[in-house]
């Protein structure tokens, strides 16, 4: 059953990040928010692009431009906060990492 | 159309919490039911009565207050939280009595009836 | 009103002994429980601290919730799972503080969490 | 013998902050001078007179009251601090009012005297 | 009452937006600095993203209080370092929101920390 | 200049150690207190081992003991709270990793 993760916090500071890699599974979900979009420039990234297809990762938009995170359309999909309302509709359960 | 309850465990002096309302507000804007947002741990400071962030900062208690009265949003805080932060309704001390009207204080048995009650409990 | 079952996973990430994450999480723990609501525990990075045995918090004032977790079962809260790449981490043996606690690999950890239709962590 | 000043950022429900008391206090009966006790950030909460933890819990609050009649420590709260976290000792509205007595509301200007009296300022 | 000249190092280890950390260790900052008190800013870890170019707090609901860092010249507070290590583990460009910057390597930042008589860190 | 290190976090949930570590200088002290006894078997500690001689590294013991962190002498030395004040009286200044 799909998993939406919501990531709060920079894995550049917290385990946080790293804990929720470990529980991940292909047919989940990953949006960065807050601080958790400094995650976009850590090495883990690439571990959540090897284990989850691209478009199934996605970046609250104004977060990142908040925090001068640039953004890479290779790497993540951006997301209003309305559409990660939709998002959280159309997933089954969520789990947030903060 | 799915019914959604929010935990928020973030203070108002906290971003994060701006975050929150901006998702909450997405919500109801939507037309989601929202049945309701129940605040834990140092969320509960939302609710405090005698609030006082600087003017030109973001304030986050009223916010929540607004969202209160104009789509009549529940909003529970955990009664052992509060009381672990000094918060209170005691209507015997009206000196400890701090909890702005908008918020309920509620026992944890809130949170599993908002649980049942929603399809999604998400958690900020 | 009637409470319908619902499948609830706490997740605990927080050492035991400093900030309130670790009470917080075992009160939630307890208020799905005596509601009979299904609800099962997982203990993932510092939070596999919480379960480990001969810890002693009267040494820091501290009062021994810890002992709390003995009362799960009167709860009927018996699925306690723990993430053995957290332990194995941090260099701790499988002793735990109480009984029927399930140690999983990674993948089976992350399988199991996955069956739940609300998660909350602490 | 050194004269120290002391910086408290957490909670009266972390355990973080019997550890400050401890430290504290073991200034105190080894007669090193505490010239006081700067709560800012979530220290501040340390300060409230409603807060109610748990009768078998750490009495995180207590202990700073006895230390303070005890020692005749000084404990500063930050007015800016304990304001965003709903703190005031407002005398012209008796229900704001909820900080303390043992608990002086001070600027942050009084870290900075406490440093320059202090040979030593300890984060806690 | 008198007040006399001790060396004071903020070494700021939180990320500008999230938390009000950064905020609370500006205000430490300006505070020391209007009494005249001779105050260093140090940036480690997430905290050197506080510093950084081309941030729009405004986009979150937040003040700019960024913006604040301009004012640290007019207090008189010009060392300010930052930890050419953290930068470069984040991916960053040595692009800053104010002037008079410097980065220093890990060696030098530690060193130079080491100058003070108060360190407090947020 | 020697400065004291009080250490106060786990480096298995945050990054502060590792900060802790990159400012070291081999006249200065450490004392791992409250969740930062955790530390004591983290890798890092071992880096910690190699920049700091053996008699400047310290634990609190009643913070350990309460986490069954297990003490080995030739890692670590144990202290009290009084001891730890004495410790501060000595050095010339202290920086606090929370």
């Amino acid at each position: 059953m799909s998993m939406l993760h919501l990531v709060r916090t920079s894995a550049f500071q917290t385990d946080d990040f790293q804990q929720c890699l470990n529980v991940l599974q292909p047919t989940d979900c990953i949006v960065l928010l807050d601080d958790g979009c400094y995650n976009l420039n850590h090495d883990l990234w690439q571990e959540a692009l090897n284990k989850v297809a691209l478009p199934a990762l996605y970046i609250i938009e104004a977060h990142a431009q908040a925090r001068a995170v640039t953004l890479d359309k290779e790497k993540i999909n951006t997301l209003s906060l309305d559409a990660l309302m939709t998002l959280i509709c159309e997933t089954e359960k969520s789990v947030t990492w903060q | 159309m799915k019914n959604i309850a929010f935990v928020i465990t973030t203070p108002p002096n906290s971003n994060l919490t701006a975050t929150a309302i901006n998702i909450v507000t997405a919500a109801l804007t939507m037309n989601i039911s929202v049945v309701g947002v129940f605040f834990y741990q140092d969320g509960v400071l939302n609710g405090s009565q005698h609030l006082a962030l600087p003017n030109d900062e973001y304030q986050a208690h009223q916010q929540w207050q607004l969202l209160h009265l104009k789509y009549n949003l529940p909003l529970h805080l955990c009664a052992t939280a509060a009381e672990k932060r000094g918060l209170s309704d005691d209507i015997n001390d009206n000196q400890a009595k701090n909890v702005h009207e908008a918020f309920t204080l509620s026992g944890l048995g809130e949170l599993v009836e908002l649980n049942v009650k929603a399809d999604r409990l998400i958690q900020l | 009103m009637s409470i319908t079952e619902k499948s609830v996973a706490i997740l605990n990430a927080s050492p035991p002994l400093s900030k309130a994450n670790a009470k917080d999480s075992l009160d939630v723990a307890l208020i799905f429980g005596s509601y009979e609501q299904a609800v099962s525990l997982y203990f993932q990075g510092d939070g596999v601290y919480q379960l480990i045995a001969e810890q002693q918090p009267e040494l820091i004032q501290q009062k021994d919730f810890l002992k709390t977790f003995a009362a799960l079962e009167f709860y009927d809260i018996e699925n306690i799972y723990v993430c053995h790449h957290s332990l194995n981490q941090r260099g701790l043996a499988e002793k735990f503080s109480i009984e029927n606690v399930q140690v999983l690999n990674q993948d089976d950890f992350a399988i199991s969490l996955h069956q739940h239709q609300t998660i909350l962590r602490f």
